[in-house]
Order: structure tokens, then C-alpha cells, then sequence
């Protein structure tokens, strides 16, 4: 499995992204690249990260920028074709700004940057990244963001939930922001691309306090090979 | 050259240099110097070059006290950072500078320009930032004003590092009276270069073109930093305030990755950052270096507005800009370069044998002045130090004389400086680039992993400006062993320190005194710890009508450590026996509860360096053994503060008796609760493991177990006893006592 | 050329989370009787022409699931 | 009671990070001849009297060392 880790004029987490897939992958050196935001050949990739950070400084909107680059328009077609996509913080912004993913995200309710260590509770979503996790299992994963609430009118929202397209929910006493119906990670209808506002990619060393983020980067490799948790 | 008119660029007048902050016999060195009088160009560049700010001239002679050569050492004082080698063709570059006065006035912006500016002095030695730490000092939170430069100063700290993907991963909050009106915003920066890729400043290679990259120059701070930072902030403030620069990180951020590819591919002879001062700074002291010329054309210098005086341009301190030398052959790719990463750039000069700083204008010269003169002409003043025969700052009380043993450690708890700062250092990314191993507040030092070099580092920042007010040359001693300590409890060796020296106005004999007595102690830890000083930053004049501030040098420490799994932290369990370890000898002089009661006097106890230094390699090796769960050295609260904070971190309270230290020393019951002083560590774990430590020529006791829900600690005749959830919610209620009024609306 | 003025404000339903951080810090500050308070962006641009004015903040200057916008134009 | 809208702009001559962001991505968006794009805030709120929103502007709203500010009222 390679990655193709996308990479933004303010993108933060990319190298720790491209880390995470480096380790998932067992630590062979092939297994991830950065790539330009001006790409559009993403040929020989078998999977995207969209990371975190501060595309074009998060100004105007968190993602509204990153979204209209010439690799996001690649990325789409990447994902229309069911390529697993994973975008994180940013990246899951950028996702929803481009209508890959629903929903937006909002300021935090408490308008301040927010950083610590949180639980989630996995969903019932059916994603190639939620391969190795199940439902409902509580993980613990960071979190850090300032436009992190996740908001979806309430049709929208009906069918998120109706078509379980819930990934992740900040586990009860741990949404940090305000996310409606606690939700911290949705799916696209066809489960292939994920957006969620923690960072798994901070939770792949033992060093770090936890392990459980290596699970959503084995996820694609583990079903395209058949294999189940 | 053609004479320049003296009066074109707005100053003319005979007394500017005044106006500029040159005393009437600076002013005549020049033109002495110069052998006429300098135009308005020349005359603004020296004013600002031979500010406090720039030309240290009331520190420099001071500094030279301090150690500086060490067998790690690869960068000392001189160069943007200094640097150390951390193995496996590996350096550390880290540095702590100051943005005081500019927080004093605009706290978000000045605190993110802080830590954007520091952050280009690391870059600027070809090294990747790979971390952040802060420290802080406000006056005490019960007034508008002090609510709303916390509020700027944290959000302004975060925002920047955040949007960098710079961790912010340690640092340090003190609320002090003197602090009020000018508060102290320090930040240092740590990054990590190929130690044979790293660049230095001095500018190399007759004919080689000087290129500036970045933000566009606009008229920031046009007398901004140096005037700020070299004269007494007062009512007339106001005046000063349109020369705010503003921070923009996502410049910064393609900044960092474009000098990373430019370095990479070897495309530069030499990088420096743009600082106070602007242009004037680091192409005078490029050339200074070099001991080369150079020649920059204002006409060339990408602008934000279009129609700006060659002054302006040249004393600019717009934000996020960079300045390299380039061979000729190469400059095409370094534009390339960075016009990938959507970052403006121009040939603005060339560097000369001529020895001379020529500014041109569309080819005609409108300035030019010796290199030697501008850079290191200025002169260094001797300072005429004298003891203050009193204490000299107010202390008001906040704790009654007659509250009990229980009460106090409550207070302690809950006293601003003590309280948990949490709610602040969880606004700051502490964990981006997957280094962080400890980050703030999980122990006393960060732990950053490095796996370049098979090793991790731990970096430790500390000052407390009230012991140092106490005693100048005890305090600093302290506060440089505190770091070491902070270092030790994770195993961790000192590699070099960096230090920023924030004092008052230094022409004041009592402030001389200060900053003589603490420069001295620096020094003295420096040697006895073996830890040189690479780098630092000298911020005077931080005083008010009110007074000046407690005279804070802030210290900031890198060590290494083999393992970083091996790392004590704070969590302690049921049935832990628990070790008082070192020369500890408790005295509430310059204490937190000393202050509470309004009884700061002169003076703190003399303390050998040797026997701390002893127990502190003692720690370090036995946390490295990796027998040692819990570790954290002793410090503002006594005893009694650091077991409940323990306590708190882990939700298991303690039961003690510091009967041994009684018996050891001569000291109250209040002292052994409460008391502060150097040297004392507080280590939890298996007992068996503990007892090891004893007998090897470090004082060394067992003072008691970890169990049950409540915090018990005995001294003779007096009982601490509180339960750790009350303890915890005394600990946590600092932020909403900060956050009241504040909607946290500038981005 | 024109002077156009973008008002963008959070959708009426949406909890303005700095709206409602500036009505909190009211009391501490002494400001009695002042309420909903809401915050949006303001973009100030000088274009050739009105024609994909409105385009532009579909596309990027608001978001319409979270953003209602209004464009005022000065003709100069 | 009054509703009120406070425009907040970055003063002329500072730097509009937003700004210069936004106008530098419009070309490669498809958008062509905007240009001097500049990015601020609108507050808008409900007010008992026009008194002291001066001051709440200086103290909360703006910052107005490095933010122009103006207040819009419309009496209701
Ligand atoms: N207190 C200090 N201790 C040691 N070195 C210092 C101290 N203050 C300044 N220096 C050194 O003096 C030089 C000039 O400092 P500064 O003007 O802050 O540098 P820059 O212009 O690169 O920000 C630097 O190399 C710095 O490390
Ligand atoms: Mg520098």
C-alpha cells in the first residue's frame, strides 16, 4: 500500500502523516510520499492523506482555500474512482469546504485552540479505515483544533446518521468543541473517503501514551487483502 | 559618493538623534566617526544599531563573564543561536529572546511576533524548529488589564506556533505585582540541524548577490523594537502604537520549508533573519561578520506601500522576512525556489570588499557608512552598580498570619503563580512533529524524542524573579539548578543554556547592581554544572512609573538522555514509599507563603552549589536506571506543594513526616512544610529501588508512603491535611479567575 | 472598477460560538443591555466587473451550509 | 432598542494577512481582475442606548491600535 500524503502551503501534520503510514506499512521506505498541492498525477498511490495543519493560514475559512488546488481536484477524482481517502483536522475541513465529505466545521464553542488527549467511540460507519476497529469500541486519540465543531443541518444530519455514516464520536464528557451528536469523524455514502478531527496520526508510537491511531491507517490495506479485525 | 542632503529624508533637524534615543555625545562619536554629519538615512540606521537593543551597551562587558566553550558547543554567543552536537552529524540550536514591550502594547500581536521572531533565529542557522517554550510574568489576576494581556499573550503564543506546526511543548506562568504594567514575554526555540549543513551569518564572496525573501517590507515597526525596547514605557504610549508589527505565520510557515529546500540544495553561502532593526541589522552585521562590505539598493526591496522613504525601508521590522547571500550562478534557483513556496523575493545588493554599508536608491547612493563604525562602533558603557539598603518592592498580604497548616497549602495550591496552568498550555499544539514525549505539565522538564541521533533531549526554561529580587546572585544560582533539576528527573544531562536577561532600567544604580550580582551567579552555576552558555538576549528598561520589575533572568536548559522510556513522570501508586532526596534546607526566605503574608524581605540563604549538583547527578542516574516511577524536584511551595502536586496527578493522596528533616536541619516546622531553597527532590516508587540511593554521600530520606484519598504531611507540632480533591480544585482556579472578561476576538 | 463590500454572517440557528464569547465577556467589563450579539466576516475587494461576484462567494468566500452573505456594491 | 453593526477593518498600512491570502488565490481559482482584497469583521448586536458603544469598541470589539472601526446604527 502507498500513500500519498498531500501537502499545502501551511499543512502542519504532513510529516507526521506520512510517519504514520511509514509505520503502519511496517517501515519499508516506499510506502508514502508527500505530495505537491499542484500535482495532479496521483498514478501508483493507493491511498490519500489529506493532513493537518493550517492551509494558506486557515484564513477566510479553515480549508476554503486548500480545497480549490489542482491535487484536491485530483483527489476527488481519486476518490470518486473508491480510492481511500483520509482527511484529518485540516484535511477533514479541506474535505467537507470540496463536498467529498458532509457537514462543516465550525469555530470551537469555546473559541479557543484546543489541545489534549481524548477518547472516541467508534461508529457504525462501513469504511475500509474502520477495518481493524469495532464498533463501538473506545479508542484514545488527540485532539487539536480551533474550528473543530462539526455541524450538520438537521436533513443533512438525519442522513448521516441514518446512512451511519458516524465514523467516530468524542466518547460522553470528551467533545471538546461543541460537535452535534458528539460526532468527530464522518464518512462519505460509499465509506471510502473519512474526515475526523482528531489526529490518529499523533497515536502510532508507544512514546506518545498511545498506539490506537495505527489502526484507521492499517484499515485500507487490511480489507483490500480481505482481512478482518 | 555625492553628498547627500542632509535634511531629504525627513529628520534634518539638529536634534533628532534625540528624538531617536542618541545622547548628544553618541551623536558627536558619529559624526566624529563619519567626519560630517550623518544624513537622515545614516542617522536612522545608527540609532537603531546602536540601541540597547542592538549594541548591548550596558550588558556587553557583563556577558563576557559567562562560560561559553564546552566540548558540545558547536555555535556560541555571536551567531543567531547557539547550537550544540547531540551525535550521529546532529546538532540542537536553540536561543530564548524577549518581545516585552511590544506585549506590553499589543499583547496578542506581541507575543506572536515573539515567537515568530525567535523561531527565524533558529531557522537562520539552517536548522528545523522542532519546539517551543514560553515564559511568562504578568501582575496578579485580579485586574482588567492583567486578564487581558494574559488572554492576548497566550492566544498570541499559540496562534503563531499552531499555524507553524511548531509544538509548544513547556514554559512557565509567574504572577507578580511588579509585572503589571510590563510584562515579561520570553520564548525560545529548539531546533535540530545536519550540523555540517548548518549556515552561519557572515556575509562571504565579493560580488555575490544579496537576496531578500518573504513578506513584503511595509512600514512595521519603524522605530518599533529598538525605541520600544530602550526606553521606558510611560502615558504617552499612545504615540508609539502604530509601529505594531503583525505576525503572519502562514508566511512564516512557507518561509521555514522554502530556507529547508534552499539549504538542502546547497544554494546558499549565508542566511540571516530579519529582527529588530530590519535590513540595517542583519545586512550590517552580515558584513561585520564577513568583514566584507555591502551595497543594497531600496529601489529594489519588494514594498507593501508603495511610496516609502529609503529610511523607512531600510529600519522596517515588517515580520516573516529573511535575508541570504547568493553566488551569482545561483541565484536563479533561489528565486525559483521561492517562488514555489509563494513567497515574494529580489537581488536588493551585493556584498563588496569595500568595508562600507552603501544604501542606494535606483542606483544613486543615499547613504553610506563604515561597516565597523555602525556595527561595532557604539560604545559600551561601564554600569555604577550600588546594594539597595532595603527591600525595594511593595508586597501586599493575601494569606492571614494565623491560618493553619491545612489552609496554607490550600492557598499555596490556588496561589496564581503555584496553580495549574493548564488551561493555558492546551491552547498550544504541544505535539505536533511526533517528537513529544513529555510535553508541559506531564513532568517538571519536555522530552523530545530525536530519533537522528538514537537519543532524546529535554529542555527546561526557569526564573523565578522573586528569589532573584531577594538575592540576585543566589536567585540566579537557583534558578539555573532548577533547570538542572527539572533536567534530571527525567534523566537528562545538561548540554548548554541559553539565558534572557530581563531587568530594569540599568543606568539606575540599584538595577546595576542587579544585573552584576545575577550575570555572576549565571555564571558561577554555568561552571559548576558544566552546562556553557550558547546563546541569549538582554532586555532592559522594563520599567514603568511604578517602578521596575523584579529583575528576572530567565534560563532556559537542553540535556540529552538515553531512553526516553525510561522518563519519570508524576503518576504515583498506592503503596509507593516516598523519598525526600538532597541538601534541601528549607527557609521561607523569598518563599511563596512568605510573599502571602506580606513579609518579602532582602536576602536568601547562602547554599553550596557542589552538594545540589551531587544530588542532581545522583537523580538523573537513578531515574535512568529506570527503577524510578516518580521524580520532580522541590520548589515554589515547599514540600507540601510538590507531594499535592503529585497527588493531584495521579488522584492518590500521601501520608509523611518530615521529622528527618528536622532532625537533619535547623529549621521551623513551617520551614519543612513550606520553606523553599535548592537541592531537594521528591521520588516515588518500589522502596527497595529507593533505598538504593542511600549511602552515597547524598542526603537521603524515607519521609513516607503514597495511599488513600487525602494528603497528610507532618512536621513536628504542625499537621497538613487536606483531602486531594479539595487540593485539586484549589490547584485548577486559576482559569476562571483569568477568563472572565475576555472574548478572545482578534485573529 | 468596482468596489464591492462581502457581508458574511453565520446562518441565523447556528450557535455563533464568538458572538456569544463577546456576550459573555460583557458583564465583567461594565456593559449592561446589550444583546444578540453575532460576528461575521467582511471582505472589501475592487473588481473589474459585478458578473462573478456572486460565484465567488458560493464558491469560496462563504460557506452556504453555515453562511448567509450579502454583497454591497459601490460603482467608482 | 438599537441594532447596531460594527465594521472592523485592519488599518490602512498594516498588514492584512487574510487579505493578501485571499487575493493571492483568486487566480489560480479562475478568478481574474479583483484585486485589493481586504479582510475584516462585522459585529452586530442589539443595544439599549447608543452611549457607550464607542467604548465597547475601543475595549472589546476592535483593537484599535492596529483596527479601524465604524458603527452603523439603525434605531428600531
Ligand atoms: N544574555 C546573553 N547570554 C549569552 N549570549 C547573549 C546574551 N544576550 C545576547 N547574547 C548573544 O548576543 C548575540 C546578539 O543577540 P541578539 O541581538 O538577540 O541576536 P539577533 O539579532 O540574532 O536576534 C546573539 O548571538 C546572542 O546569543
Ligand atoms: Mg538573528
Amino acid at each position: 500500500m502507498t500513500w500519498g500524503v498531500l501537502q499545502f502551503p501551511g499543512s502542519c501534520d504532513e510529516r507526521d502523516a506520512l510517519n504514520a503510514c511509514q509505520i503502519a506499512g511496517g517501515g519499508g521506505p516506499d510506502q508514502a510520499r508527500l505530495v505537491w498541492h499542484e500535482e495532479t498525477d496521483l498514478s501508483g498511490l493507493d491511498g490519500i492523506v489529506v493532513p493537518g495543519g493550517f492551509s494558506y493560514g486557515d484564513y477566510l475559512r479553515a480549508g476554503a482555500i486548500a480545497r480549490f488546488s489542482p491535487a484536491m481536484t485530483a483527489v476527488a477524482d481519486f476518490a470518486a474512482a473508491g480510492g481511500p481517502v483520509l482527511g484529518i483536522c485540516n484535511g477533514f475541513q479541506v474535505l467537507c469546504e470540496s463536498g467529498l465529505l458532509p457537514g462543516a466545521l465550525l469555530t470551537n464553542e469555546r473559541t479557543r485552540f484546543i489541545c489534549r488527549q481524548g477518547d472516541l467511540v467508534v461508529g457504525e460507519a462501513d469504511s475500509p479505515f474502520l477495518t481493524g476497529l469495532e464498533a463501538d469500541q473506545t479508542i484514545s486519540i488527540p485532539f487539536k483544533h480551533q474550528s473543530g465543531r462539526f455541524f450538520a443541518p438537521p436533513e443533512l444530519l438525519d442522513r448521516i446518521e441514518s446512512n451511519n455514516q458516524v465514523a467516530f464520536r468524542y466518547a460522553p464528557g470528551h467533545n471538546p468543541n461543541g460537535s452535534v451528536n458528539d460526532i468527530a469523524g464522518v464518512t462519505n455514502e460509499a465509506g471510502n473517503v473519512l474526515g475526523l478531527m482528531p489526529h490518529p496520526e499523533h497515536a502510532v508510537e508507544a512514546f506518545s501514551g498511545s498506539t490506537d491511531g495505527l489502526a484507521i491507517f492499517q484499515g485500507p490495506a487490511l480489507t483490500a487483502t480481505g482481512g478482518a479485525a | 559618493m555625492s553628498e547627500p542632503s542632509p535634511h531629504r529624508e525627513g529628520f534634518g533637524v539638529k536634534s533628532a538623534h534625540r528624538a531617536l534615543g542618541l545622547t548628544d555625545h553618541e551623536f558627536e562619536l558619529i559624526c566624529e566617526k563619519m567626519g560630517r554629519e550623518p544624513n537622515g538615512v545614516e542617522l536612522a540606521m545608527f540609532s537603531l544599531l546602536w540601541s540597547e537593543h542592538c549594541a548591548y551597551k550596558h550588558s556587553k562587558k557583563l556577558l563576557g563573564k559567562l562560560p561559553t566553550e564546552g566540548p558540545r558547543v558547536v555555535m556560541g554567543p555571536g551567531e543567531n543561536a547557539g547550537a550544540v552536537d547531540i551525535g550521529n552529524g546532529y546538532s540542537i540550536a536553540f536561543k530564548v529572546e524577549s518581545h516585552n514591550h511590544p506585549s506590553a502594547v499589543e499583547p496578542f500581536q506581541g507575543a506572536a511576533t515573539g515567537v515568530g521572531g525567535i523561531l527565524r533565529d533558529v531557522i537562520a542557522l539552517g536548522a528545523r524548529p522542532i519546539a517551543l517554550l514560553d515564559s511568562l510574568r504578568f501582575g496578579e489576576p485580579d485586574t482588567e488589564r492583567t486578564h487581558y494581556l494574559v488572554d492576548g499573550v497566550v492566544r498570541g503564543i499559540g496562534h503563531y506556533g499552531n499555524s507553524m506546526g511548531i509544538p509548544t511543548v513547556g514554559g512557565e506562568i509567574y504572577f507578580e505585582p511588579p509585572y503589571e504594567q510590563n510584562p515579561l514575554v520570553n520564548a525560545m526555540c529548539v531546533g535540530i540541524a545536519r550540523t555540517d549543513e548548518m549556515v552561519r551569518a557572515a556575509a562571504a564572496g565579493t560580488g555575490n548577490k544579496v537576496v531578500l525573501f518573504g513578506s513584503l517590507t511595509g512600514r512595521d515597526g519603524i522605530g518599533g523594537a529598538s525605541v520600544l525596547a530602550s526606553a521606558e514605557l510611560d502615558e504617552g504610549d499612545d504615540a508609539k502604537r502604530p509601529t505594531v508589527q503583525i505576525g503572519d505565520p502562514f508566511e512564516e510557515a512557507k518561509l521555514l520549508e522554502c530556507c529547508q529546500e534552499l539549504l538542502a540544495g546547497d544554494l546558499l553561502v549565508s542566511l540571516q533573519d530579519l529582527g529588530a532593526a530590519g535590513l540595517t541589522s542583519s545586512a550590517g552585521e552580515m558584513a561585520s561578520a564577513g568583514n566584507t562590505g555591502i551595497d543594497i539598493d531600496v529601489g529594489l526591496v519588494p514594498l507593501r506601500e508603495a511610496d516609502m522613504e529609503p529610511f523607512e525601508i531600510m529600519v522596517s521590522e515588517s515580520q516573516e522576512r529573511m535575508l541570504a547571500v547568493v553566488e551569482p550562478s545561483k541565484v536563479d534557483q533561489v528565486l525559483a525556489l521561492c517562488t514555489k513556496w509563494q513567497t515574494a523575493s529580489a537581488v536588493i545588493g551585493e556584498v563588496t570588499d569595500s568595508g562600507t554599508f552603501r544604501i542606494l536608491k535606483n542606483g544613486e547612493t543615499v547613504g553610506e557608512i563604515e561597516i565597523d563604525d555602525l556595527v561595532d562602533g557604539c560604545p559600551l558603557y561601564d554600569l555604577e552598580p550600588e546594594e539597595p539598603t532595603d527591600w525595594t518592592y511593595q508586597n501586599r498580604v493575601s494569606i492571614e498570619s494565623d491560618a493553619g497548616p491545612s489552609d496554607i497549602a490550600l492557598a499555596l495550591l490556588a496561589s496564581p503563580s503555584v496553580a495549574s496552568k493548564r488551561w493555558a498550555f492546551e491552547q498550544y499544539d504541544s505535539i505536533v512533529g511526533s517528537r513529544t514525549v513529555h510535553r508541559a505539565g506531564v513532568a517538571d522538564a519536555s522530552v523530545l524524542d530525536i530519533p537522528e541521533s538514537n537519543r532524546a533531549i529535554a529542555v527546561a526554561i526557569d526564573g523565578n524573579g522573586r528569589r532573584v529580587a531577594c538575592d540576585p546572585f543566589q536567585g540566579t544560582i537557583e534558578a539555573t539548578l532548577e533547570c538542572a533539576a527539572n533536567l534530571a528527573v527525567v534523566g537528562a544531562e545538561p548540554l548548554g543554556v541559553t539565558n534572557c536577561l530581563n531587568f530594569g532600567n540599568p543606568e539606575k544604580p540599584g538595577v546595576a547592581w542587579q544585573l552584576g550580582r545575577a550575570i555572576d551567579g549565571l555564571a558561577e552555576a554555568c561552571r559548576a554544572l558544566e552546562a556553557p552558555v550558547v546563546g541569549g538576549n538582554v532586555s532592559l528598561y522594563n520599567e514603568t512609573p511604578q517602578g521596575p520589575i523584579y529583575p528576572t533572568p530567565v534560563v532556559g536548559m537542553v540535556g540529552e538522555l538515553p531512553d526516553p522510556a525510561k522518563v519519570a513522570g508524576e503518576n504515583w501508586r498506592e503503596g509507593d514509599s516516598i523519598a525526600l532526596v538532597g541538601p534541601f534546607d528549607p527557609s521561607l526566605a523569598g518563599s511563596e507563603l512568605e510573599k502571602q503574608l506580606g513579609q518579602l524581605g532582602k536576602g536568601l540563604p547562602v547554599r553550596e552549589i557542589t552538594p545540589v549538583k551531587q544530588a542532581i547527578e545522583l537523580v538523573r542516574e537513578a531515574v535512568r536506571s529506570g527503577g524510578i516511577r516518580t521524580a520532580t524536584d522541590v520548589s515554589d511551595g515547599g514540600v507540601t506543594t510538590a507531594l499535592a502536586e503529585l497527588a493531584i496527578a495521579s488522584g492518590t493522596g500521601c501520608e509523611t513526616n518530615l521529622a528527618p528533616v528536622l532532625a537533619r536541619r535547623e529549621c521551623s516546622d513551617e520551614d519543612a512544610l513550606f520553606g523553599e531553597g535548592p537541592g531537594g527532590f521528591i521520588l516515588a516508587g518500589e522502596k527497595s529501588e529507593l533505598e538504593k540511593l542511600g549511602g552515597q554521600g547524598v542526603d537521603f530520606e524515607l519521609i513516607g508512603e503514597v495511599t488513600g484519598n487525602e494528603i497528610i504531611t507532618n512536621a513536628g507540632s504542625l499537621k497538613v491535611e487536606v483531602l486531594v480533591e479539595e487540593a485539586e480544585a484549589a490547584f485548577d482556579s486559576l482559569e476562571d479567575r483569568i477568563e472572565s472578561d475576555q472574548a478572545g476576538l482578534t485573529h | 472598477m468596482i468596489q464591492a463590500r462581502v457581508l458574511i454572517r453565520p446562518k441565523e440557528g447556528i450557535l455563533d460560538a464568538q458572538g456569544k464569547a463577546v456576550e459573555g465577556a460583557l458583564p465583567a467589563l461594565g456593559f449592561e443591555g446589550i444583546e444578540h450579539v453575532r460576528v461575521g466576516r467582511i471582505v472589501e475587494l475592487q473588481a473589474e466587473s459585478i458578473d462573478r461576484l456572486e460565484e465567488l462567494c458560493e464558491k469560496l468566500l462563504a460557506n452556504p451550509l453555515i453562511e448567509d452573505y450579502e454583497i454591497e456594491t459601490i460603482t467608482g
